[in-house]
């Protein structure tokens, strides 16, 4: 089993998501340029956080030209287990894998803060292993992660299941205060349709090892890893 | 030289759905600045694009439509005569 | 067009007839318009240090573990064990960022980044050390204060979290003195093998040379430049240029940079900040005893028509010179075309020791670059005493209700909490913070090298207004302190010196004073000096500003199990206070923020107890027997006990007890005495501690316990008590409150 | 009710002296796209401001300057006329 990290020019959580994988979990995962054209000998991948192009213009609306999203996006369609964290998660959605939009915090500043979040769904690949009763605790880094859709897409999200995360207070009730960044139904990472692709804005890989003061954002790939095996192993 | 070139300029508002915070921020500075008959601020791009050989509106659209705004969130308009230089 | 150097022209460069005759001297002729550019860039204070390096001879620089000295290179290099080391420096931007102020500390921080990778190290941290007017109020000036207060924390956060690098602590002063002229010092650290460490030098005869980033325009050109050329009405308009900073052009550059520098064939690296492609060509050359020709025309320009004049001088961002081995230029092809950087082949080695500009192949600039670089003139600029402060008498200060006091100290936004800032500023990415901004020091784990780094800024402008020499001795004190108190052993420091205009023989008596205060206290401390900068002619509408020797401090922690933060932990815990309970209220923050003096003398700081103080704090943090500890500063113990109970996830109260003294309670809670720690342990280590402090001879209190909602200082004579919540409501949101108006 | 308002277009644009990474970001963008014509691209701010009544010349200009844009970096030009609303 292999996971890639896809490096667009400026990313900046390559790096971590990388040794989340290889050194928090011990799984083999391996950089994909942006300027390669096939995905061929992965099994999953992970659109890290970041400045991909700088954000000009808009978050991710560059990147989402780059050779590598084209094959991502047919790998993506055909059931490729995809996440983009941060920046990964505004480049999914410009690309058209998930649905809606990231735009400025409703505070106009950059945020970086601790966050807690409540688990919507085990139905993703990402979040089988995870605890719906449990709020997970992970940093946010982001200017412009507010989650907008319009009201109909909203509902169809919700009566799809397709909200994975929502940031809430620590014992897991949905708060104003709780939310960051003004995101709509304080929504904090959503997947599509078919369910293998996730967005979220909160860093996993910034949360998987005892010294940053969570292991959380370990479970997320354990749980990735896990369903790669079981698909394996069928 | 630069005479030579075909201007192009594009405007992307965000859409009236969409909050835009900074938009109300600039109005609430307005106020703050003294400026009480301000009812609304929007805040969005404008592109200045500068061709050789300018393409062809389909083209342009297209282009607006996917890279330079993002329909879920943005309007877009493009005016074609290269009328609004910045002021000196 | 050959324009006549006139002594105007000269004067407008800002060189004396002095300078100008040694020019010609050096040359063996007169200087043209474009040489006589190089040379005002290369002997402006900024790039020539001729008013103060006299003065920073003065510096302690060698050491055990020092592998680059101050001075040698961009920045110094320090030996952390394992064949790895450290690369820092700190820098500043005051004049850019009062002008602009997000654009100007965005650049800021590029720069700095690009000195430590240019070093071969990466870069993997920042802290950034700000001083602004007041911001709270409707003045105009509290208006501008605030814009510029606004501005800079953007621009900061705008660089830094776009490449990449967490910016994990600093410190913020609001005062009068520094209105309209802003501080803002930037510190970042770099991580590298000692085999990796890379030479800002020219070597090897016949190598190329090459400019890689992006390409120049007429950015930040000094105001000298209008006198280099006929002013069209369109360049009057549009110049002087304020530079603006592509943060993803500097993050292409940096991974491009180490891509090459891994790759072994660079043979010299050397960034153009300050004066460009003028400063990295002649330096380059002087350092590796060569000379370097290059021609312009083959420089990637930004805007048509540039003048020899503008290209050399310009201060375009993200750029630099690099010098491979020949045979190796289709590496640097590769590299740079996958990371879609510009670069081009612009000159090469040469063993005649000239700086050799050519423009479309004709003569330029021709100069011997050694004598450009180091021949700079040095000045002993004059220097008269300030008179000493006198001693605060107590009797002077009216008691009012220190129930109040301690709520009015920490909503001043010096002592309130910064978190308005550094939630602005990305302090998580590269998974490596293990103490967050909000404690005394933040640390750091640096994974390539699976070692935790400690590091802190520090300085009390207004202690060394009032006595440079002590105050900047303290900040050294101080910022050791801090590292100390997060479990770190103290390495090397750093200093950026911000002073007022080194004419004035009142401000370059401070500016000595200060330098001479630091080098002691490096000194003691043994934490040698690995570079810095210095910022002169900061000046506010009434004068200089205070006096700012800005220290920044690296530590190293052995032990994972070693580190500690400030805040209080659990109920029961014993509160201890490690050092004497002092008196000292001079230039205290009390003074000046509850009574309005900023006056009389500073705390004096005796380096046998501060150094026994931070030897048994850390022997006690090695043993394993404390569970928080927490430096005293502004704001003296009433401050440092609110923070011990407020500043952690969980607020929590705590009792200290200070018996019968013969001192005022005000006294007691805000006096500024040096060399003091409160440090919680559990109630069964309580023997344990107080044992190894008397070993020691080291003075100290047993306060009280943690616990409860409160806290509850009391006397003999007086009890008070606050509700931790309330404190932290006024602590916590005065700066964010502050902000929020706008005009 | 919109229609009683009166609209003013700000629009704020990067000096041309003054570096615009952005601009430059999106032109590199637009070649790939496989627009090679394109020569040059500028990006700045377009501000919709609407007034229950006006103010006066000096004071909008006054306001541009001190608030809207920042002189140092950036050049604006304020359109009266309500021509540009964006398209739907
Ligand atoms: N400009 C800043 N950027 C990042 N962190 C900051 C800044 N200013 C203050 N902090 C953080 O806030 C905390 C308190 O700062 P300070 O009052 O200077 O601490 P101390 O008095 O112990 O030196 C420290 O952790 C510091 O790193
Ligand atoms: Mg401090």
């Amino acid at each position: 089993m292999k996971i890639a990290v896809v490096q667009f020019p400026g990313s900046n959580c390559d790096q971590d998501c990388l040794r989340a994988l290889t050194d928090g979990l011990r799984v083999s995962a391996e950089y994909l340029w942006h300027k390669e054209t096939s995905v061929s000998g992965f099994d999953a991948i992970v659109l890290p956080g970041g400045f991909s192009y700088g954000d000009y213009l808009r978050c991710g609306a560059i990147a989402r030209f780059s050779p590598i999203m084209r094959v991502i996006v047919r790998a993506a369609n055909d059931g490729m287990p995809v996440i983009g964290i941060c920046n990964g998660f505004q480049i999914l959605c410009e690309a058209g894998l998930l649905p809606g939009a990231l735009i400025r915090n409703q505070s106009l500043h950059f945020v970086c803060q601790p966050v807690w979040l409540r688990v919507e769904t085990e139905e993703t690949p990402f979040t089988a292993k995870l605890d719906k009763e449990r709020p997970l605790w992970m940093p946010v880094a982001h200017g412009e992660g507010s989650y907008f859709a319009e009201p109909a897409t909203l509902a169809a999200l919700e009566s799809k299941r397709q909200v994975v995360f929502r940031y809430v207070d620590e014992s897991g009730r949905r708060t104003r205060e709780s939310n960051p960044n003004g995101s709509m139904l304080n929504i904090a990472g959503i997947c599509n349709e078919a369910r293998n692709v996730v967005g979220m804005m909160p860093h996993p890989d910034r949360a998987w090892d005892r010294r940053l003061g969570s292991e959380d954002g370990k479970l997320l790939f354990e749980s990735l890893v896990e369903t790669l095996e079981s698909a394996v192993t069928l | 030289m630069m005479g030579a070139l075909m201007k192009v300029h594009v405007i992307v508002m965000p859409k009236q759905s969409v909050l835009d915070p900074q938009g109300v921020a600039v109005r609430n500075a307005l106020r703050d600045y003294g400026l009480d008959t301000i009812e609304s601020v929007r805040v969005g791009k404008f592109l200045e694009l500068e061709f050789r050989t300018p393409p062809g509106e389909i083209k342009l659209e297209e282009l607006c439509r996917d890279l330079l705004s993002n329909p879920v969130i943005e309007d877009y308009k493009i005016q074609y005569h290269a009328g609004a230089e910045s002021k000196q | 067009m050959v324009t006549q150097i006139t002594p105007e022209l000269v004067r407008d460069h800002g060189l004396s007839e002095a300078e100008y005759e040694r020019i010609r001297a050096i040359l063996g002729r007169d200087p043209n318009i474009t040489e006589l550019g190089v040379f005002s860039v290369m002997w402006s204070e900024h790039c020539s240090y001729k008013n103060t390096r006299l003065e920073l001879k003065k510096f302690p620089t060698a050491g055990p573990n020092i592998l680059v000295k101050a001075g040698e290179e961009n920045a110094g290099v320090v030996d952390i064990g394992d064949g790895w080391a450290v690369a820092f420096k700190m820098e500043s931007h005051n004049h850019p960022s009062a002008v602009e102020p997000f654009q100007g500390a965005a650049t800021g921080v590029g720069g700095i980044i690009r000195d430590i990778f240019t070093m071969g190290a990466r870069p993997v941290f920042l802290l950034d050390s700000l001083r602004f007017g007041p911001i709270q109020g409707t003045t105009p000036a509290v208006n501008k204060s605030r814009r510029l207060f606004a501005g800079v924390v953007a621009g900061i956060s705008h660089y830094g979290n776009c490449v990449g690098i967490p910016t994990i602590g600093g410190e913020v002063y609001f005062d009068e003195s520094y209105e309209g002229n802003p501080l803002v010092n930037v510190f970042c650290l770099g991580i590298l093998r000692h085999e990796q460490i890379a030479r800002g030098a020219a070597k090897g005869v016949g190598n190329p040379v090459f400019y890689v980033g992006s390409e120049t325009g007429r950015d930040g050109l000094a105001g000298a430049a209008f006198a280099s050329r006929d002013l069209t009405e369109k360049s009057k308009q549009d110049r002087p240029a304020v530079q603006v900073g592509d943060p993803f052009k500097g993050k292409l550059l940096l991974e491009a940079c180490l891509e090459l520098l891994a790759s072994g064939c660079v043979a010299g690296i050397q960034d153009m900040g300050a004066a460009g492609l003028t400063c990295s060509t002649c330096e380059t050359a002087s350092r590796g005893g060569t000379g370097v020709q290059i021609d312009l025309a083959l420089v990637p320009q930004r805007e048509p028509d540039m003048t020899a004049y503008e290209i050399l001088l310009s201060e375009s961002q993200e750029r630099m010179l690099i010098i491979v081995q020949r045979g190796e230029e289709a590496k640097v092809k590769e590299i740079f075309e996958k990371w879609d950087l510009p670069y081009a082949l612009v000159g090469e080695v040469t063993g005649d020791g000239m700086m050799r500009v050519l423009n479309h192949g004709r003569v330029e600039v021709e100069i011997p670059a050694a004598k450009l670089a180091n021949e700079a003139p040095i000045y002993e600029r004059e220097t008269i005493a300030g008179s000493a402060a006198p001693e605060l008498r107590i009797e002077d200060i009216p008691m009012v209700d220190p129930q109040t006091s301690l709520i009015q100290l920490l909503a001043h936004p010096t002592i309130a909490s910064k978190n308005w800032v550094f939630r602005q500023y990305d302090h998580t990415v590269r998974a490596g913070t293990v103490v967050p901004p909000g404690s005394d020091a933040a640390v750091f784990c640096v994974r390539e090298a699976d070692k935790y780094l400690a590091a802190t800024t520090d300085c009390n402008g207004l202690y060394c207004k009032l006595d440079p020499r002590e105050g900047a001795r303290i900040a050294v004190a101080e910022a050791a302190r801090n590292l100390v108190c997060s479990g770190a052993t103290p390495l090397a420091v750093t200093d950026n010196l911000n002073f007022g205009n080194p004419y004035s023989p009142e401000n370059f008596w401070q500016l000595r004073e200060a330098v001479e205060g630091l080098a002691e206290a490096c000194r003691r401390f043994g934490t040698p000096v690995t570079g810095g900068n210095v910022s002169l002619y900061n000046q506010n509408p009434s004068g200089a500003i205070d006096p700012t020797p800005t220290v920044g401090m690296v530590g190293i922690i052995r032990e994972e199990r070693w580190i500690t933060r400030q805040h209080f932990r659990d109920e029961a815990d014993v509160i201890y206070l490690i050092g004497p309970v002092g008196q000292e209220m001079g230039a205290s923050q009390y003074l000046a923020i509850v009574h309005g003096r900023k006056e009389c003398l500073p705390p004096r700081l005796s380096y046998d107890l501060e150094l026994g103080v931070q030897a048994v704090v850390l022997e006690l943090i090695h043993k394993g027997l404390v569970k928080s500890a927490h430096d005293c500063s502004e704001g003296g113990l009433g401050v440092t006990l609110a923070e011990c109970c407020m500043s952690g996830e969980r607020k929590i109260g705590a009792l200290a007890w200070f018996g019968a003294g013969p001192h005022r309670l005000d006294q007691i809670l805000f006096n500024e005495s040096q060399s003091r720690v409160i440090i919680s342990v559990r109630p069964e280590d309580a023997f344990a501690t107080e044992a190894l402090c008397a070993a020691a001879k080291i003075p100290f209190n047993r306060l009280g316990e943690v616990g409860g909602s409160d806290l509850v200082v009391a006397t003999e004579q007086q009890k008070l008590r606050w509700d931790v919540a309330q404190l932290h409501r006024a602590w916590y949101l005065s700066i964010e409150r502050a902000m929020e108006v706008r005009f």
